[in-house]
């Protein structure tokens, strides 16, 4: 025993060749590709904690980013959940917005030419209650060339309808997938849900389907309780729980789903640094969402970007594609 | 233009049991509005979520400004132990603030009921140096209990009449009962405090035809206008999402009292 | 706006209400039944975390405890799986134990003979690769009156055949609880897998295969990566999550089970302290037990005892009974 | 009897770079043994589990107790920050501990690698109290570099050996050459450090066929023997389990060499 836990970690070899190398100082490359779409970085915002982008445009530049990937849009606009909506827990935060959003017609005439004055990529977040929504929302977008890939939330544990109904049945999940398919003049990111049994039943029928990537994981649902008021600590009971806390659980998810099917993954669950984010990639994620940590820190999307570039710099990384699934 | 920094504590006291009165080095106080309030971020790194606390008042320089705020859970628990000199998170200025401008030449309630007494100091100050007199700014504040933490603050600035739940000073109630004791009328109503008093103070105003512009809270996650976790139900559609729904962390915390469904 | 989150929680009316009652002092009653089994106190310990109270009766009094649930047992010795076994995460911990335990004859001749020296009850938990394990194990245990219940554990998502499989298939859990109720003479708690689609149907199928109660939520699964070395944390890759980080999954799956089920649950997943156990209580447990914060604490669960009566105190709760499932 | 209990800091500074010597006033130095660790826990709440520290040393009263420790992550890095006076949360005394009466009369390799120098310290002062002679505690120490942190501390009780990976100070290579170098024999080996350096000291015992007793670490949950994380693969079956996994915070965490398989 000399001191345990912390000696175990880190790795003065590793580092020691990784300078060496880095000295070389060939140009690092940090651009993934995702079904034909060139990001330049993997670095990408989660669905519902980035808004469209506006109100942290004012803490970090777009420009830097991968993708920002939209708050979830439909067909008409939704109201969401009652308050209160938000709960703070361990590690983390429980939500039950419940997919508030003004619909497509003013995501068409305002979020989308927000983002088209930044050099990054858009990605649109789908939501609906029947196929016929998520294809009406799918077809819209159809015209926006600046839109580059669609994400297809079946995913969200905070509303009744549809939604994660899709997301907790493979065979509707199959289905729903191949008709959006069908209507989709980009490529679609299925976004899965971690409240499931197997994730890669789901991956796998998703890729069956005809998905051009898969995106996991959404919240986990989770609940808490004011035992001083003896009430939910949410007007919906339950929420989806995000944040540090479950990041464990992504990491493996994301791992297993990897080692499931061949169509890329975008990692999520917990990112707040890029130490987590590179755990990510090494699980097998090409690109990686920030959600929660967005709140605690408005900074962080850029600040991950810079850190990866720092970590391949420290290990003589020279292409990150190279750090993809390196752990198996 | 909306900032996270780590500003340092000037000094911290304890005014009242579990109220604490901290000044804060920032630039921020520069263009803090009355009514705005900040995001503090605790250190803990078990409650991640910020903890929105209404500015109190800035000092004249813009170099500084104060919270007052009651310890209430973790989070303003480790705040109230910061001594001179430490670090403390905060992003900040949010939110709309109150409409000073509403307040020109007219006879003003400023309410303020427990821990929503801190900002309606600095509004005071706003209406006097917006040329309100005197004797138009009428500052009703509501306690608990003889604890009338900031009072002597608000002489300065307006008349002020006291109401507390037990009596202690002032009128034995709540500030409607102090407004209707002194037989009190005012144009127009600036008002922060709990729920059941801004409901008190919207039926007032409604009944009286005078706008009433009152202060919301909600748990908040992003404090900017992401999250939609702090909406309030709005009589009209709302800017952001064109349902019903107004973020108050950036619409408001400020709204006009008829406007919202409280 | 005055100051958000915090001034929205607790609660002087009921205070002072309680506070009156309290003063009435009524003796404060913490005694609760699960199938006909009295427990001085709904406090419990987490298999698989105390051992068989040997190493904490050094930190704790026993005798304060609702009851020991011992580390589980098969057949035969287990050698369990290779480390490192432990890993960090935040809010929590990640563990690969693979159930090492000394086998039914060894348990039988030490750890029983042990705990009959304390006035708590004994709750042993029986894992195995094969419903025959089981019943072997149960079987044997039937001539131990001193031993209160059977847990049964058909969740440990880190041994690879046997556990786990049974715990994630309603029809398999059904079969395996059907059997070991025909040859156990103790009452069996099924100790489910939180790593399901829906707990409820787990629940249900447990229950109506003649189950007497359930315990949950076991851990879940989760991986890290030391990014620095570029290898798993935990030699088995993964290995079970536990701590503060999966107590809102644990509270919601308790509140979910309890609408669902009419037999007592007893609830788990990141308990801390008193305050956490009472958010169990009110979500539908009738019991809890404390688990990885024992390794943080080891008086965690004395402390737990304690707090919850000075909760009961502050509000004037006479019988704990009324605080179970008293949030709907 | 095991305790978790606050300590107070009595100092601390850095010996090395990255290396802390703490010295903490507690009762456990009353009892604690050459070879013995404590579970220290950071206030850091992200991060829960201890982090276990072997003893370097303690006062002549049993009164204090010292630790040396590199910072190598969140929960190191956290206690290096600590001052005089702060409390440090700490349980203990944990571990078997050295057998310091294998050595009575004869020839000894005291060996420390790295971070595994530290708890040398006190098992080479428990030698002499016990009638070993300076000549008989030959401690070899191995270092990185030229920072040969406690180096003087050992001259008082033995002849002191230096290896150093970048040859700066004495023997360049490790232990195994240092002994090599200076025709260095013994009866007995007692040995603390990386894994790799213990294998060869396994090796050199069994080939000179002399007993070696080498201080073991794994990963730690509970550090008090009841979540088996911390297991060693053994020749005989375990007393606890009753298989071939001993537990390195209860059953060790030092070992005869030629019992565990590592």
């Amino acid at each position: 025993m000399r001191q345990g836990q912390e000696t175990l970690t880190g790795n003065r070899d590793r580092e020691e060749k990784a300078l060496a190398k880095a000295r070389k100082e060939e140009p690092m490359n940090t651009r993934i590709t995702i079904a034909g779409v060139e990001f330049k970085n993997p670095v990408m915002t989660a669905s519902g904690t980035f808004g469209s982008g506006m109100e942290y445009s004012e803490f970090v530049d777009l420009n830097r980013l991968g993708a920002v990937v939209t708050k979830g849009v439909a067909n008409v606009p939704w109201s969401g959940n009652p308050t209160p909506r938000i709960a703070e827990v361990y590690g983390g935060m429980l939500n039950a917005i419940g997919l508030q959003n003004p619909g497509i017609d003013v995501f068409c005439s305002r979020d989308i030419p927000f983002l088209e004055q930044f050099d990054t990529r858009i990605i649109v977040n789908v939501c609906g209650k029947t196929v016929e929504d998520y294809v009406e929302v799918v077809e819209r977008l159809g015209d926006y060339a600046s839109v580059s890939m669609l994400e297809i939330n079946v995913s969200c544990p905070n509303v009744k309808e549809g939604a994660i109904a899709f997301g907790q049945k493979a065979d509707a999940l199959y289905h729903i997938t191949e008709e959006i398919k069908k209507h989709a003049k980009q490529p679609i990111i299925m976004k899965l849900s971690p409240n499931v049994t197997d994730i890669t039943e789901m991956a796998r029928a998703a890729e069956a389907a005809g998905a051009d990537a898969l995106s996991l994981i959404n919240t986990i649902t989770g609940m808490k309780i004011d035992i001083h008021r003896r009430t939910f600590a949410l007007a919906n009971k339950t929420g989806g729980l995000s944040g540090p806390a479950i990041k464990p659980i992504a990491v493996r998810m994301v791992y297993q789903t990897a080692q499931a099917v061949k169509i890329p993954i975008i990692g999520m669950g917990g990112i707040a640094t890029a130490e987590d984010a590179i755990e990510f990639l090494l699980a097998g994620a090409c690109a990686v969402s920030i959600g929660a940590m967005n709140f605690v820190n408005p900074y962080t999307t850029e600040e991950v970007v810079a850190g990866i570039e720092a970590y391949m710099d420290r290990y003589g990384v020279e292409d990150i594609n190279d750090l993809i699934g390196a752990v198996k | 233009m909306k900032q996270k920094v780590t500003a340092a504590v000037i000094s911290q006291q304890e005014i009242a049991p579990g109220i604490f009165d901290m000044w804060i080095k920032t630039d921020l106080a520069a263009w803090a509005k009355p009514g705005q309030f900040l995001c503090v971020y605790p250190r803990d790194k078990s409650t991640l979520l910020p903890r929105p606390i209404s500015i109190c008042e800035t000092d004249g320089e813009g170099k500084a400004l104060r919270i007052v705020y009651r310890v209430a859970g973790k989070g303003t628990a480790e705040f109230s132990g910061y001594q001179a000199g430490d670090g403390i998170y905060i992003l900040g200025n949010l939110g709309n603030g109150f409409p000073v401008e509403e307040a020109a030449g007219k006879k003003v309630f400023l309410i303020g009921g427990g821990i929503g007494v801190p900002p309606i100091l600095q509004l005071a100050k706003a209406l006097r140096e917006n040329g309100s007199k005197q004797e138009e700014v009428q500052i009703i504040a509501g306690y608990r209990d003889r604890n009338l933490f900031l009072a002597q603050d608000f002489e300065r600035y307006g008349s002020l009449y006291i109401a507390t739940e037990d009596g202690s000073r002032g009128t034995r109630g709540n500030v409607m009962d102090a407004i209707a004791e002194n037989g009190l009328t005012a144009d127009v109503i600036f008002a922060c405090g709990p729920m059941p008093m801004l409901r008190a103070v919207r039926r007032y105003a409604g009944e009286k035809a005078i706008p009433a512009y009152i202060s919301l809270e909600e748990h908040m996650a992003c404090g900017v206008g992401a999250c939609l976790g702090c909406v309030v139900k709005t009589r009209d559609v709302d800017a952001h999402s064109h349902v019903n729904h107004a973020r108050i962390c950036t619409d408001g915390p400020v709204f006009e009292a008829q406007e919202v469904e409280i």
